[in-house]
């Protein structure tokens, strides 16, 4: 047979001119440096948005004491005589959408997702996952208007004692807004856990439910709370749902039948309205924002450590 | 040897002589969508042997032991006819429940399949989801399983570490631990040595010996030497079909048909 | 101590109705909740339909905006928020992979890394009218682009880009190493091995990720106004650095008005916004099935 | 802005028909203003196509912080400059002059149950809305009105309407705690028409849309006279002193070295009056307009 | 047999009688974080011949056959001390690019991962990314590689089809045939026949020995008649070390080391 080099086969060939060229062409060294740079982009964002915020905050802490800004729990900015600047009520409206959106959107949003990936149809799957996606693109003044003139007068049906503008109806909402993003990548999450894996738990005897809780949701678990956290993120940021539906009053009482304000409301309605361009209530705007900054922030970072712990390998 | 194993069938069975089967294939067709995989079935399996399912590759032996305990149902478009009897229950028939099935009838897979969890909790599995929870019984029957399996002087340290981390026949034969730890009637493996060393191999043919004593074992393999020391009867399968089923001695010594005479003597292509 | 094994066997056995029963309430309440979200989201789909429906005309695609109500149309919202697509998804999708692809594949698994990582969780949880006072600074002012859809499009891009990254790292991360395997063992570079094995088997998981995130930046109106986009633009732009108006615009404006006509114009938009975001998804789907792996 | 024209400020209140202008016009500010500006902007590109005029609605603030960055031409606004915006103007350079496009009048409305509300005076008003630190009843206001708890509905405490309202009526005082506020007019509609006990107050352009709903309110005059909201009585002043102008301002250096946006302004200013009628607002008297024009011509 | 291969060594090399080794391994140790996974490993590979490693699970053979081509590289934390010649060139050096190292060592790996491709993408995969274009090369290319896999005549009908609809057995064997495809000087196998049944067994062990007039050959295998039918060198390994290294013939008939004899006579545990 071919036993010598010198009669070398058309592909032989080929690769050995290949070598002798030098094999590595020069993009395997600079495609590392471009995506790393690319990877720099989001870093830069971040440092962009603290430069954005912090400036304006720190003039904001020259007119507003930073003791008031934690400590009282009025805010009271546009107030003509004493206008008083205390985060609480604002954080507490937030607290208050995000927990009942999380509520109701968490549970909801497993169980679809659970229902998609183990137990409906290919087909079903097929069918829902694109509309479910469609519906995350719907604007949230939708969502807002849908809290207010469907959800609110249904709920009041239910309990007359509810306020027009109450926490509970756009909570609600902002949790069915969230839902599409929970199932969607909760179901990818859950999907990928390889079909083998799920074979061994079957072949044991597992019913499905037993399947998908003690294995495949254990596995996907770091997926899923990767799109909880985006969700719950969704809640806190969400701007257009509260402000139609949940009033604009910053209200420091824990009732959820009653109008309340949220910081992100406060950040569009400061933007979109009338104050004045370089007054304290312009100003603020940017320290309610560096502290939803940091709300976030701390809320990541409980995720993180989340995921870490319950991360496993497959 | 394999008739002796025949004989050592237990008598708690009234009528002794009477062909006792665990599995009986009636007429079993297979298809996937177009393709049909498995052609009209027959297949009497004994309580208490080791029934070894042989063939060339693609001719059906996984399609045809996966149907055995209905995981085959996870694929879709699969159509079947015919009947299969586990212990005189229609295994089709809405009655059986497949859980009931499945653990009644264990199963080893061809690639290993550990959970992304311990190695401790891989076997726990089992037992767990079937109510179990005595912790003593639980830690019991994980070292008993992993002893059974050949793996317990080699993980005993770190029985809490992930099974991802076992090398691949480790973790082939975890699996069949995991199998193990439910105690089933019936153990359906699918090349369950393929991926282990001679040793470990050896180790599981003598576990399987002794496990006949109290399960039915049908066991596909492309190991004629396994299938020849192991099993009490053979079936040579081939594009679908069975080509001959009798006592191992007889299809490795003295085969009725001229195929399996090929294949098992190399012969065939 | 053979009595015991099937004993225990038979007792698995005599609990399975009980454990059947958990599995089929299980998938009750499953079932029951994605027949209520699907429920509900009809339900919103149906107002949305039934009124603006008989507002789609073809002058309302012809038409630019106006104060009269009827004859008020869509055109350069329509196409305004198409030209900012056309900045988002390419400008998103390649840092986002990229970035994706430098934190699975190039990236040591040190400090710096898990600082980018969860730098980037982060952003994802920034509010969007955050990311508006970002654009505003940077590319209205700092870059000099205006309230053109340039800035519009980048500070879209930068929203969603954490969204992008996660979806495609995960997507990466689910790629099975024996295939990575397989292609450097047939002596692939790195980058080869990337570019033609790791990301035909994730795209289908980027471009689910990425629609999501897509979708969102389609309906985000807070940093548009932010950013200052205008509302009436009765021109279609000829470039990237023109003025532009985008659907979410159109429709918040809409609705804010007090005559009832612009509500239901307003309805009538955000048929439209689905409309693309179907198309959009249509187009993910296709990807999806195009490269389906499994 | 490089343009053409050399006669499109004629004074007599016609456009120079035959100069076709050319150039970009970026105009942002409230979005209560909005509606006349885009029916202006709407109007001129039909006999301008070649300006490119845009609107936006940043709101008051974010319209003047653009404004002083020079990026837009004129800003709109539901009320008048403040004195950090003038100083910002002063340090940018920017010359500017204030326009007064057209009145709207704040409306009183109750829910349309309510059958006891005939007339509110100013005093009553402020006693409604003005905080006392209590929950108030109807009763309170006035004898014979129900006992019930009221609820008040008021737009967002960062609008223009809210400014004017709590200038006027309040006296700068803190409006009454307990009431809902909502940036969105119309969201202040629904809140109203769905609670029984229920005062609001918001622009007339949203109580006329909204009539058969809602249930006006008259409101004594300074004259002593209950008036309602209407627009004869807005234009006439009678309404008072619930209705406010709303403005618009253009910079002076923008008119004197872009012929399309001086002609823009004197066409805003030419045309405002239907057009803000149109949109559900009510036009100034007829001489406003002229002064202003006049004021713009002087601009050279 | 082992050693007349050893003679047909082409004389194209100028000294003959000189040991021509493709891969020279000194004093190899190799850590996965801290465990020490192979000791002092010395072990000389002639050209054109099929060596084979045989030792029980866990013993290092995978890890050592994935040190030859560098693709140990890819595990995270692992440490390596020592020299690895393949043709006199260090493959530790940074003169040595992995890839070309790994495109003139092929290697099998031991579960079959074909690309979620066509069969006939997943062979012309190698070719295309070392910039052959040629579409006719490329196609003749795929077909000589099937048909050297022992596939060909299996799947020609469906070479555009996705690699997934195969068997196991098929999967491994389109696996050989990608490696081929490259011609590579040495192939390195993982257990390449531990999926397939004894018939496409038959058919890679026969190309193996057509194969090793071109190429050299390692193969870590489990089946111990396997090494002894094929190989013409056979390592022993034994907790990460070679315990003896000789002519199968020898390792076979007469092990010098005792542990070897256990081993291969079963004894071994
Ligand atoms: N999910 C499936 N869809 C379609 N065809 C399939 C599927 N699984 C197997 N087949 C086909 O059915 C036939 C039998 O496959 P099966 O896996 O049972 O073979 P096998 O005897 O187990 O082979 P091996 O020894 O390689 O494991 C083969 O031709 C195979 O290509
Ligand atoms: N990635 C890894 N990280 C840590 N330890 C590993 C890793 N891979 C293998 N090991 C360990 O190194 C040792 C050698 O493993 P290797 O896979 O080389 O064994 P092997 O001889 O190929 O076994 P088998 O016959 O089961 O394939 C084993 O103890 C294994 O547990
Ligand atoms: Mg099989
Ligand atoms: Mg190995």
């Amino acid at each position: 047979m071919k036993t010598t080099n010198k009669e070398l086969s058309p592909v032989q060939q080929l690769l050995e001119k290949k070598y002798n060229s030098g094999f590595l062409n020069r993009s395997e060294k600079i495609i590392p440096a471009v995506l790393f740079l690319m990877a720099a982009v989001s870093v830069l964002t971040t440092l962009g948005i603290v430069l954005t915020l912090i400036f304006e905050t720190i003039t904001f802490f020259g007119d507003v004491s930073i003791v008031e800004f934690f400590t009282a729990k009025e805010w009271y900015p546009f107030s003509g005589t004493d206008p008083v600047y205390g985060i609480w009520p604002l954080v507490l409206g937030t607290l208050k959408i995000t927990i009942i959106a999380s509520l109701f959107a968490i549970p909801i949003g497993l169980a679809v997702a659970l229902y998609l990936s183990e137990y409906a149809s290919a087909r079903t799957r097929k069918i829902m996952k694109p509309i479910l996606e469609v519906l995350a693109g719907v604007p949230t003044i939708v969502y807002g208007f849908f809290a207010l003139t469907f959800i609110t007068p249904v709920l009041r049906g239910i309990f007359p004692s509810l306020e027009m503008f109450n926490a509970i109806s756009p909570g609600i909402v902002v949790g069915i807004m969230i839902i599409p993003t929970i199932v969607s990548l909760s179901e990818d999450a859950l999907s990928s856990v390889p079909e083998s894996v799920r074979q061994g738990a079957l072949a044991l005897g597992s019913t499905k439910w037993e399947t998908a809780s003690k294995v495949i949701f254990p596995a996907a678990l770091s997926g899923i709370l990767a799109s909880i956290v985006l969700g719950v993120s969704r809640a806190i940021g969400e701007t257009m749902i509260v402000s139609i539906a949940a009033g604009s009053t910053p209200s420091a009482s824990l009732d959820l039948t009653t109008s309340l304000q949220t910081m992100t409301s406060y950040i569009v309605q400061v933007t979109t309205g009338d104050a004045g361009f370089g007054t304290t209530i312009y100003y603020s705007i940017y320290s309610v924002g560096f502290t939803l900054f940091i709300f976030t922030l701390l809320m990541n970072i409980l995720a993180q450590f989340i995921s870490k712990r319950f991360r496993e390998e497959y | 040897m394999a008739l002796t194993a025949v004989n050592t069938t237990k008598n708690n069975q009234s009528v002794q002589n009477e062909e006792l089967f665990v599995y009986n294939t009636k007429n079993l067709n297979l298809w996937y969508g177009e393709h049909h995989a498995l052609k009209n079935i027959n297949l009497g399996i004994k309580e208490r042997e080791v029934t070894a399912i042989i063939g060339p590759s693609g001719c059906g032996k996984s399609t045809y032991i996966k149907t055995l305990n209905r995981m085959i149902d996870l694929v879709p478009g699969v159509k079947t006819t015919g009947q299969i009897e586990y212990r005189d229950r229609d295994i089709f028939s809405k009655d059986f429940l497949v859980e009931e099935l499945r653990t009644r009838v264990g199963m080893v897979f061809q690639k290993p399949n550990p959970f992304p969890k311990s190695i401790y909790e891989n076997i726990a599995f089992g037992l767990k989801i079937h109510g179990i929870k005595n912790k003593q019984i639980i830690t019991e029957t994980v070292e008993k399983s992993l002893r059974g399996a050949a793996l317990w002087d080699e993980v005993k340290d770190r029985i809490h570490e992930p099974a991802y981390g076992l090398s691949g026949g480790q973790q082939q034969r975890l699996c069949i631990a995991r199998c193990l730890a439910l105690e089933p009637d019936v153990i359906l493996m699918d090349e369950p040595t393929s991926a282990l060393d001679p040793v470990s191999t050896l180790k599981v043919e003598e576990l399987i010996q002794e496990l006949k004593e109290k399960y039915s074992i049908i066991i596909v393999t492309h190991n004629m030497q396994q299938a020849a020391r192991i099993s009490d009867k053979t079936a040579f399968f081939l594009n679908g079909e069975v080509v001959e089923f009798n006592s191992t001695d007889t299809i490795f010594n003295n085969p009725a048909d001229s195929r399996t005479d090929d294949y098992i003597s190399g012969r065939f292509g | 101590m053979e009595n015991t094994a099937r004993v225990k066997s038979e007792e698995m056995v005599s609990r399975i109705d009980g454990r059947l029963a958990k599995n089929k309430v299980v998938k009750g309440i499953f079932l029951t909740a994605t027949i209520f979200t699907s429920i509900i989201l009809i339900v919103l789909l149906y107002r949305i339909i039934s009124q603006g429906a008989p507002y789609l005309t073809w002058d309302f695609f012809q038409n630019f905006a106006s104060r009269r109500p009827e004859q008020a149309g869509i055109k350069a919202a329509v196409i305004g928020t198409l030209w900012m697509m056309s900045v988002v998804i390419p400008t998103a999708a390649i840092l986002g992979v990229g970035t994706a692809i430098y934190l699975e594949e190039y990236a040591k698994k040190n400090k710096l890394t898990r600082w980018i990582q969860m730098n980037i969780s982060n952003l994802a949880g920034v509010p969007s009218v955050v990311f508006g006072l970002l654009g505003l600074t940077i590319f209205v002012r700092v870059f000099g682009f205006g309230n053109s859809i340039l800035a519009a499009g980048f500070t879209m891009a930068l929203l969603v880009l954490p969204v992008v990254i996660v979806a495609a790292q995960e997507a990466i991360r689910a790629v099975p190493k024996e295939l990575k395997e397989a292609s450097f063992g047939l002596g692939a570079t790195k980058w080869q091995t990337i570019y033609r094995v790791v990301l035909p088997y994730a795209i289908p998981g980027i471009a689910t990720g990425s629609i999501l995130a897509f979708s969102r930046a389609i309906g985000e109106t807070a940093p548009l106004i932010v950013v200052g986009i205008p509302t009436f633009v009765a021109f279609l732009p000829s470039g990237y650095l023109d003025s532009f108006t985008a659907l979410p615009m159109q429709i918040y404006n809409w609705t804010s008005r007090p005559q009832v006509d612009f509500h239901n114009l307003a309805a009538a938009g955000i048929i439209i916004l689905l409309a693309v975001l179907i198309l959009m998804n249509s187009v993910a789907v296709w990807i999806r099935n195009r490269y389906q792996a499994r | 802005g490089n343009n053409n024209a050399d006669n499109g400020a004629g004074g007599n209140g016609e456009e120079g028909q035959d100069a076709q202008l050319q150039g970009q016009i970026s105009i942002d500010g409230s979005s209560t203003v909005y509606p006349i500006a885009e029916a202006v902007a709407e109007e001129f590109m039909l006999e301008q196509p070649d300006v490119k005029v845009t609107v936006g609605l940043s709101g008051t603030g974010g319209g003047f912080e653009k404004f002083i960055a020079g990026e837009t031409q004129m800003s709109n606004a539901s009320r008048p400059i403040k004195d950090e915006e003038v100083q910002g103007l002063k340090d940018a350079g920017v010359d500017y002059t204030e326009l007064q496009l057209a009145y709207d009048g704040l409306s009183v409305v109750v829910n349309k149950e309510n059958d006891w509300v005939d007339q509110l005076t100013v005093d009553e008003l402020k006693k409604l809305w003005l905080d006392n630190g209590k929950t108030k009843k109807w009763s309170d206001i006035r004898e014979g009105w129900p006992a019930e708890e009221i609820k008040f509905y008021s737009p967002g405490t960062d609008s223009g309407t809210f400014d004017y309202f709590d200038e006027v009526i309040l006296d700068g005082g803190q409006i009454d705690k307990s009431a809902t506020l909502s940036e969105d007019d119309n969201v202040l509609v629904q809140g109203v028409t769905g609670d029984k006990n229920s005062i609001g107050y918001f622009g007339y352009a949203y109580y006329l849309e909204n009539k058969d709903n809602l249930k006006v309110v008259p409101i004594v005059n300074g004259e002593g006279k209950a008036v309602t909201p209407d627009a004869e009585t807005i234009k006439s002043g009678e309404y008072e002193p619930l209705s406010r102008p709303l403005y618009t301002y253009v910079s002076n250096s923008a008119v004197k070295e872009d012929e399309a946006v001086k002609a823009y302004t004197q066409f805003t200013l030419e045309n405002a009056a239907a057009l803000a009628e149109d949109v559900g607002y009510v036009a100034l008297p007829e001489e406003e307009y002229t002064k202003q024009l006049e004021t713009i011509e002087g601009l050279k």
